[in-house]
């Protein structure tokens, strides 16, 4: 079970590693990479099931964090060059 | 205390770097800065006389023993290089007290002594350590250092030239770093000694090549070994005089030390001179360095970017004495080593004086300033001979024992292209003569007076030089025993 | 096929291929965005081959830090590329070949991957690190161990090329140089997140401070515990506005607090080294020496870590932040 | 604890259903706007989903306390970006897709 | 060589894709992302060096037996560290360079300067 999860982790990252590739324009990009920053989440979870050692989800919180921090980054910079150079 | 010595001398400027900060004034940080170098001087004295006396010392940091823990080494082999370093530390000390004030205002002053310790302790760290991640850790202190002070320098283009040395000097230490993977995947050690045990008993002679060739590429560019050299015109043209005197003096230096290091005791002559043609391409570059380098440095119009051509140049002169794996060479290219920090210091700390006094380092500015400023004048002119190689200074005596080892070992390639250099020497030296004294003034202003700090270190590297010149002695055997102390496997 | 082999191989090509969508992006921005997504994705790597304290720290440095510092740098500069001139090909690819054909090279003799029987594996130092250390240490987490003890002078050595950045940023863009403040652009306008972001705030430092002692047991340390308290800084200065972080965190305290963690870090050196033992040698700070006194100086370096490089990092956010774009 | 095992298989199966079919939505649908609200929903739940059936096959309380801590960040700051990305889209007037327009 | 060479294989790719950017492309931040993309390669590589099959992370518990080796580790940590602290440097010079030239391509820079000091380095 926990290996399908796995393999649905990673597909669902193929996925929106491609949107993130196609694009077009930032949008699209960052929503990408925001799901694919919550995929790392679970991934981080899920393979500590996997490889039978669950202890290390610290690290899965950090994920969320600093990918929550990243988008609000992107929104809150980019925002700010398009404002300026008005 | 005594028995900390090794690892005083790199704590003492690295200790003293964040008292800079937190001091915030020009002239504590700067006291600070010169006791923090006079400490590193005092302590590679006292080590130096007793590696002299009982031989190589091993340190323990952390009360564990290698391979376990990191190890310090100081030996034969590497007291020259420390006392190279913190030498070259007080001189810029003390010609800072003029040259900084002049060139960096008053609340970025601080911050410049803080990159000074760090960088002294950073070369000094990478002088002494016998591990070799410790080693690229220390590699990036001073290279961080390095590319934030020559950022500080006075025109805008000493940016973009700050910016290219970080680009460059971060892949030349992350080659390093593969260099080191590379290494320790197939032996499993870090520790220079246990390294070398295994390296020699390991049978995988290819990721063994690579792993050279990936540390030695690393590290020439460090010491800006021609063809990889690009980075150094920008950063020592650019950066302000007290640093240019400083590093000119020391990073490229301890960077060719590492490569000697690395090359005798770690990897093995045997190995880096016999199965790889390591030996060949060295006196190739080296070559080529002295006689291309030499020619760039005619055609430069700043005396500043001039100094720096001519130190590629004579780090081709340094790289062929090494590459000749021979004791001769090596101990040659210790001598050369020595005395070419002292001069390229002791003009570098000129070219700083005349910045100062003219407001420029442009030739066409010193047209007809022979006169105005004699002494200045005289002491490039005494210092630029050391360059070109003229008996009795100290120029000579590296260029003749690189030149005798040369002729031992039959390279008469490479000796005839040390000889095109120095003639080439000879034409850019006779360039700053030629303006200085026979060509009409440009300007009719009167140089502003020289602070005293900056005229007396210029005079007393000058006359260091000298005396390194007429006697020998002293540099001459610091290098022998350190060229005995690598090749015999003194560590 | 094991199953680690399919994720360890699939990840490694998403790395690969991402790098080549970035090497070919001219938008800046966009190849930021994908340089944060590589992190993640290196981030998962090191998950999986069993380094999680690195994990720890790609995903706080890579994806917090690192995008947020090159994100700031784009808003102040151009964000699009110009055409690669074509003579610039030709050089980076010969140097790309040569030393990428040198890595095939020694390749060859490298161990296979998750050998237990390679040089790596068989070294003395792995039975010391693992096994001896927790009679010597007592630390469960080795990493911790050898960061701490073991190799300490490295982590000297980190520590301060930490300082020395921060003091370099400080250097080129602090308040000394002549550039000016940029108007307080924020994103208080967005109700929600301001909510969130006050309900956050607290439970990062909480969870910074957790790191920073936890580190012997799990992942974590100084160093994480600085860069997570730092993150939840550059949260609040993105949301709050430059002003208001400020306010709560005065840039003149940041700047006595980077010389004192770095002055600590000396300073137990020094301790030790006049107790009679050598250079960091914890064992001399108890009278009864062993793993208590190593837990002490190891918790005194990891306190020391954790001020510089939370102050460091701060700061340098602030640094970039507060700089207003020229044109 | 046959039930907990059916419980927590029948959760992970369909946190994966949701994520999965978020991907597909997210690389499928034809604009910002409605691959966001693809990805929007089914992310947090699939998250959640799947941080619940892990929930069920957890021994210790350490790794039961962190799942619940990922569980709620993610539940508090998942919409959060959603909403504010969908937001700042409009406003920077990211197109609309209307039918028998190509995609963008 | 076996079939586990594929890490290397991979992992050297991507160490020449961020090679190649930093020396190919002339845009200031544009080397500095290819710069970390190489830094990255070079950690997984000593990373990879580390790991043991069927290992875990070294961190004692008693019920797990093989660990995989924790040096590479520390080594990596030190480096990533002095990798981010290379990168706030490299952006901040860039941003300084951006004020001074009005340009971060280093061909625009170039000819900037020759315009306004007409010489040669």
């Amino acid at each position: 079970m926990i290996v399908a999860v796995m393999a649905a982790i990673l597909v669902t990252m193929l996925l929106a590693l491609a949107r993130a590739f196609l694009g077009p324009g930032r949008y699209n990009r960052i929503l990408a990479i925001n799901m694919f920053g919550t995929k790392t989440v679970l991934f981080v979870a899920v393979s500590g099931y996997l490889f039978g050692r669950p202890e290390f989800l610290d690290i899965g919180i950090l994920y969320a964090l600093v990918n929550f921090v990243a988008v609000i980054a992107v929104l809150r910079l980019t925002h700010e060059t398009e404002s300026d150079a008005a | 205390m005594i028995a900390n010595l090794p690892v005083l001398q790199v704590l003492i400027p690295l200790g003293c770097a964040p008292l800079c900060v937190l001091l915030r004034r020009r002239s504590l940080a700067w006291l600070v800065f010169l006791m923090a170098a006079l400490g590193s001087l005092a302590c590679a004295a006292v080590l130096a006389r007793q590696v002299a006396a009982h031989g190589p010392l091993h340190y323990a940091v952390g009360g564990w023993a290698p391979p376990y823990g990191i190890e310090f080494v100081v030996a034969g082999y590497n007291t020259p290089v420390l006392l190279v370093v913190s030498g070259a530390a007080v001189a810029a000390a003390v010609y800072s007290l003029g040259s900084v004030r002049t060139e960096i205002d008053d609340r970025r002053a601080p911050l410049l002594y803080t990159f000074l310790c760090l960088t002294l302790g950073g070369l000094l760290g990478l002088t002494v350590t016998g591990d070799v991640f410790n080693a690229f850790v220390f590699l990036e202190i001073s290279s961080l250092s390095t590319y934030a002070m020559v950022a500080l320098g006075p025109r805008r283009r000493a940016l973009p030239a700050a910016f290219r040395y970080l680009v460059i000097g971060t892949v030349g230490a992350t080659f390093v770093l593969i260099g080191i993977g590379l290494a320790y995947a197939v032996t499993g050690t870090l520790n220079m000694a246990d390294l070398a045990a295994r390296l020699a008993a390991a049978d995988s002679d290819r990721a063994l090549y690579a792993a050279a060739v990936f540390v030695f590429v690393g590290l020439a560019v460090k010491a800006a070994v021609f063809p990889l050299h690009a980075w150094l015109p920008g950063a020592y043209g650019e950066a302000p005089s007290t640093v240019s005197t400083f590093l000119a003096a020391t990073s490229t230096k301890v960077a060719l030390y590492v490569l000697c290091r690395l090359t005798f005791t770690v990897f093995g002559a045997g190995l880096v001179f016999g199965t790889m043609p390591v030996g060949r391409i060295g006196l190739l570059a080296g070559g080529l360095a002295a006689v291309a380098a030499s020619a760039v440095a005619c055609f430069q119009t700043d005396l500043k970017y001039l100094l720096a051509w001519s130190s590629i140049a004579q780090i081709g002169y340094i790289l062929a004495g090494i590459s000749l794996g021979t004791a001769a060479g090596v101990s040659a290219a210790y001598l050369h080593l020595i005395n070419h920090a002292v001069i390229k210091a002791s003009l570098f700390a000129a070219a700083g004086l005349v910045l100062v006094r003219l407001g420029s380092v442009q030739l066409s500015a010193l047209a007809g300033l022979g006169r105005r400023m004699p002494w200045t004048f005289a002491a490039i002119v005494i210092a630029g001979l050391g360059l070109v190689g003229v008996p009795p200074t100290a120029g000579f005596a590296g260029k003749w024992a690189l030149a005798s080892a040369l002729i031992e070992a039959g390279q008469w390639p490479v000796l005839v292209a040390m000889l095109v250099s120095s003639l080439l020497a000879l034409g850019y030296i006779g360039r700053i003569v030629e303006t200085a004294w026979f060509r009409e003034p440009a300007s009719v202003a009167e140089p502003s007076g020289a602070p005293a700090s900056m005229t007396a270190v210029v005079w007393v590297l000058v006359a260091v030089s000298v005396v390194f010149g007429l006697d020998a002695a002293l540099p001459a055997s610091l290098a022998e025993s350190a060229a005995e102390a690598l090749l015999n496997g003194g560590g | 096929m094991t199953t680690f082999t399919v994720i360890n191989f699939t990840l490694l090509t998403i790395l690969t291929v991402t790098a080549l969508v970035i090497a070919r992006l001219r938008a800046l921005y966009e190849a930021a965005m994908l340089t944060a997504l590589s992190s993640l994705v290196t981030a998962s790597l090191f998950v999986l081959m069993d380094a999680v304290d690195v994990a720890f720290t790609e995903a706080a440095v890579g994806v917090g830090i690192s995008t947020v510092l090159l994100l700031g740098v784009l808003a102040l500069t151009r964000s699009r590329e110009a055409v690669t001139p074509r003579h610039r090909h030709l050089p980076a690819i010969a140097v790309t070949a040569l030393t990428g054909g040198l890595l095939v090279y020694a390749a060859q003799d490298l161990p296979a991957f998750g050998s237990a029987d390679s040089p790596v594996q068989r070294h003395p130092v792995t039975e010391v690190y693992l096994h001896q250390s927790q009679k010597e240490i007592g630390v469960p987490n080795t990493v911790t161990a050898v960061l701490a003890s073991y190799r300490a002078l490295d982590t000297l050595g980190e520590l301060v090329v930490v300082f020395a950045a921060g003091t370099a940023v400080l250097l080129l863009l602090g308040p000394l140089t002549h550039g000016k403040r940029r108007q307080n652009l924020d994103l208080m306008e967005y109700k929600v997140l301001r909510v969130v972001s006050s309900l956050l705030m607290p439970f990062v430092l909480v969870f910074a401070l957790y790191v920073l002692f936890h580190g012997d047991f799990g992942p974590g340390g100084g160093f994480q515990a600085g860069v997570i308290f730092a993150t939840g800084f550059v949260l609040h200065g993105l949301v709050f506005g430059l002003d208001k972080s400020q306010r709560v965190l005065p840039p003149a305290a940041l700047g006595s607090l980077v010389p004192l963690g770095l002055g600590l870090f000396v300073g137990l050196g020094v301790v030790t080294m006049l107790l009679g033992g050598s250079f960091l040698d914890y064992g001399t700070l108890l009278p009864t020496g062993g793993p208590a006194a190593q837990h002490l100086g190891i918790l005194t370096v990891e306190v020391a870590i954790g001020i510089t490089v939370a102050a460091v990092m701060t700061s340098i956010f602030f640094a970039f932040a507060g700089r207003r774009p020229t044109r | 604890m046959i039930l907990l095992e059916i419980l927590s298989a029948v959760l992970l199966a369909a946190g994966t259903l949701f994520i999965v079919s978020g991907a597909v939505g997210l690389l499928r649908f034809p604009d910002f706007y409605t691959r966001i609200h693809a990805t929007g929903i089914t992310d947090s739940a699939g998250a959640g989903l799947i941080l619940l059936g892990l929930l069920l096959r957890t021994t210790t309380w350490e790794a039961g306390v962190r799942l619940l801590i990922i569980l709620l960040f993610l539940v508090v700051t998942g919409p959060t970006a959603t909403h504010l990305l969908a937001h700042a889209a409009r406003r920077d007037g990211v197109p609309v897709w209307r039918k028998g327009h190509p995609r963008r | 060589m076996s079939g586990t060479h594929y890490v290397y294989w991979l992992l050297f790719a991507l160490m020449m894709i961020g090679l190649y950017v930093v020396i190919s492309h002339g845009n200031l931040l544009k080397k500095m992302i290819g710069l970390t993309l190489f830094q990255v390669s070079v950690f997984l590589f000593f990373i990879s060096l580390g790991k043991v099959e069927d290992g875990s992370a070294p961190i004692i518990s008693p019920e797990v037996e093989t660990y995989s080796h924790p040096l590479p580790q520390v080594l990596i940590l030190t480096a990533i560290v002095v990798g981010v602290a290379t990168l706030a440097v490299g952006l901040a010079l860039a941003v300084r360079i951006f004020e001074a030239y009005g340009t971060v391509e280093e061909q625009d820079m170039q000819e900037r300067d020759e315009d306004r000091h007409g010489a040669a380095s």
